[in-house]
C-alpha cells in the first residue's frame, strides 16, 4: 500500500471530526491527497466500515446495512418534533429562507424554540439578512446538516430534482401568475374553468 | 413528478409522526384532539389526504364543506377553538358562495384564483412534509450509522521559537539599570562672579560716568564664556539691586534690546 | 467481504473501548469471532490503521510507524517580550538570582509566565535554592542562552561602564521628568540658581 495512501488513511482515521481533502493535505505537509481518498474509498466499499464525502469533508463511519447491528447499544438521538422536522425540510429544500418564508409555507407561526432546536442542534445557522424591509435573518443548513443526513452536497436531498421541476420550491405567487396564465389560455372552455374541482397546472 | 405528487408519497411513516388523521372518526374524541393540529392548514391538509387522491386534482368544495363540517360540530361540542380556525372558516364560507355564484356576478380576485391559492399553498406543505419524512428516513449519524467510537484525534502542538538577540538583552539591562538608579545631581566647580563683586564692580564703574552704558561694558573683559554668563547675570541682578537704591536707573527700548545703564546723583 | 466479518469491523470501529472477543460476540448474536478477528487483523497488516489485540481487547489503532502524524508539532518565530528580555538580561548578569531579586532589580513585579517563557526557550533553568528563609528557587542561564547570543562565558556581556559608554544607560523617559521635576523645585531658590548649573546623571 501506498505510503501516502496509508497517511491519508491513518489521519481521516484519528481525526475527531471530518476533514475536508485541503485539512488532510495540510496535516501531512502539502501533499496531494484527493486520488488517494479515492483510491481508499474504493478500497473500504463494500466493508463494515466506509470512507465517505460529505459536504467536502471525508470520514469513516460503519455500513448502513449494519444498522440493526450497531443501534442498540447506541444513545438514543433526541427525536426531533413534528414542527422542527418540517422546519428543518423547508429550510434545507429553500435555502437561504428567512422565518416569515418558513411561516408562510406552514401555514403557521414558527416558535421561537424550534429553530433554535436546529441551531442548537448545528444543523442550521445563520447566514446573514435578507436586504428587504426589516432586513430578516436568513437560514441555511450547515455542513453537520449533510454529515448526519448522509448527504454529499445539497444535491442529493431526497427529491429535490421532481420538487424543483414541479415548481414546489417556487413561491405561491409565482405558481399562482403561472397557473393563472394557463387558465387563461384555457378560458374559452366556461365549463371546465367553473367545474367546482379546481386543478391547476 | 407523479410518483411524488401521488397520493402514496403523502403518507407519512407513523414512525415519525402521527397526526390527529391516525384517529380518524366521527365520534367526539376526533375534537378533541384539534390541538394536534399545528393550525387550520394543517387540519386542512389533514382533510385532502382523506380524499385520498392527488392533491392537483383535489375538490376545493368538497374540502371545504368537510372543514366547515369540522368546525361546526366542535363549535356544538362548546369546545374552545383558536382564531385562526374561525378566521379560516369564515375565509372558506365565503370562497364556497363565491364560487357557486354565476361567474358575472364575481370580483377581483377571483374565487377560482383564491381557490387555486390554497391548493397551491397545500401542495407545498405537503411536498415539505414529505421531504421531512424523507430526510428523517435516512441513514443517520448516530442512529444508523456510527462514526469511530474512540478516535486518537490529531493534535497540534505548537512550539514557540523565542527570537532575541545581543543587542536587545544588553539594552535591556542598561535600560533597567537606568530606571532604577537613584537620580544624582552633579554640581560642577566653575568660575562664578557673586553677586557682591558684580555689585561692587557695577556700582563702581557707575561713579566714574553720568553717561548711559550698556550693561555688557560693565562685565569684566574675560575671555572664559561661561564666566562671561555669570558675570552677565550676576550684573544685572546688580544692576537692579542699585536701580531699586535710586543709585542707578535702567532702560531699554524693546524687548530683547540692548539694556542700558546710567547712575544718578543722590 | 463475508457478513460477519464486516460486522466484527463495524462493531469493532464504533466501540468506545476495546472489546474482547467474547463481548463482540454477544454483541452479535453469540457469533464465533475468533476467525472474523484474525482475518481482519490480517487484512489491515501495513495499512495505515491496524486491528490490534492488548490484553485479550480488540481494538483499531494508528499504524506505529505513523503515530508522529497524530501529534505534529509546528514551529512559531516569537520574539521575546520586552518584560522577558529585561528578567533573562538580569538573570544573565546576576545569576543566580531569585525571582524576588529580579523583582527588586526590575522594580516592578515580574509575572510567573515571564520566566516560564524563559524556561522554556530552554535559556534559563533553575539552580537550586537559596538557604534564606523561604528557600526561594534561584535561577541561571544555560549553555544554550550562550550559544543562542554568540557568547563564550558570560564575562562577554559588557560590564557596566561600557553600557554607560555606549549610551545604554541614558535615563529612560521616567527617569527624565524625575530629573526635571527636581530642576523645577530647585528653581524657586534663586541664589542657588543664580550660583550653579543643574546637571542630572
Amino acid at each position: 500500500m501506498d505510503d501516502l495512501v496509508r497517511a491519508v488513511e491513518a489521519t481521516v482515521f484519528a481525526a475527531e471530526e471530518p476533514l475536508t481533502a485541503e485539512a488532510i493535505s495540510a496535516h501531512l505537509g502539502g501533499a496531494e491527497v484527493k486520488a488517494a481518498l479515492a483510491e481508499l474509498a474504493e478500497t473500504y466499499a463494500g466493508r463494515g466500515v466506509q470512507l465517505v464525502e460529505r459536504a467536502k469533508r471525508w470520514h469513516f463511519q460503519t455500513a448502513p446495512d449494519l444498522a440493526h447491528l450497531l443501534r442498540r447499544e447506541q444513545q438514543q438521538l433526541r427525536r426531533l418534533s413534528r414542527a422542527a422536522t418540517e422546519v428543518l425540510a423547508i429550510v434545507a429544500y429553500h435555502e437561504p429562507v428567512s422565518r416569515a418564508e418558513i411561516e408562510s409555507i406552514r401555514g403557521v407561526q414558527t416558535a421561537k424554540g424550534t429553530l433554535d432546536v436546529l441551531l442548537e442542534a448545528g444543523w442550521v445557522r445563520i447566514v446573514g439578512r435578507r436586504e428587504v424591509p426589516g432586513r430578516p435573518v436568513i437560514y441555511a443548513t450547515t455542513p453537520a446538516f449533510l454529515t448526519h443526513f448522509g448527504l454529499e452536497s445539497r444535491r442529493d436531498l431526497p427529491g429535490i430534482d421532481e420538487l424543483r421541476a414541479a415548481g414546489l420550491l417556487d413561491p405561491v405567487e409565482d405558481a399562482l401568475a403561472d397557473a393563472l396564465a394557463t387558465i387563461g389560455a384555457e378560458a374559452e372552455e366556461p365549463d371546465t374553468a367553473l367545474a367546482s374541482d379546481d386543478e391547476s397546472a | 413528478m407523479n410518483e411524488l405528487l401521488d397520493s402514496p408519497a403523502l403518507t407519512l411513516p407513523d414512525d415519525d409522526w402521527t397526526g390527529p388523521a391516525g384517529a380518524a372518526g366521527e365520534d367526539a374524541a376526533l375534537y378533541l384532539e384539534l390541538d394536534g393540529w399545528e393550525g387550520p392548514l394543517d387540519l386542512l391538509l389533514d382533510l385532502a389526504r382523506r380524499q385520498k387522491v392527488d392533491l392537483r386534482r383535489i375538490s376545493i368544495l368538497g374540502l371545504v364543506d368537510q372543514y366547515l363540517t369540522y368546525i361546526d360540530r366542535a363549535e356544538a361540542l362548546r369546545l374552545e377553538l383558536a382564531a385562526d380556525y374561525l378566521v379560516m372558516a369564515a375565509w372558506l364560507a365565503y370562497l364556497k358562495s363565491a364560487l357557486l355564484l354565476p361567474r358575472d356576478e364575481q370580483v377581483d380576485p377571483s374565487p377560482e384564483e383564491l381557490a387555486l391559492r390554497l391548493q397551491l399553498r397545500l401542495q407545498r406543505l405537503a411536498a415539505m412534509r414529505d421531504a421531512a419524512a424523507r430526510l428523517l428516513a435516512r441513514d443517520r449519524l448516530g442512529r444508523d450509522v456510527f462514526v469511530r467510537g474512540a478516535p486518537e484525534g490529531l493534535r497540534i502542538d505548537k512550539q514557540h521559537i523565542w527570537q532575541c538577540d545581543w543587542f536587545a538583552l544588553v539594552q535591556a539591562y542598561g535600560q533597567v539599570k537606568a530606571r532604577t538608579q537613584p537620580v544624582v545631581h552633579m554640581v560642577r566647580d566653575r568660575l562664578v562672579m557673586t553677586l557682591d563683586s558684580a555689585l561692587a564692580r557695577v556700582a563702581a564703574m557707575l561713579g566714574v560716568s553720568l553717561d548711559w552704558m550698556e550693561i555688557r561694558d560693565f562685565l569684566p573683559p574675560h575671555a572664559d564664556p561661561r564666566l562671561k554668563r555669570s558675570a552677565l547675570a550676576s550684573s544685572f541682578v546688580a544692576a537692579l539691586e542699585l536701580a531699586r537704591l535710586g543709585k542707578a536707573e535702567l532702560a531699554q527700548d524693546e524687548p530683547f534690546g540692548p539694556l542700558r545703564l546710567r547712575g544718578l546723583k543722590p
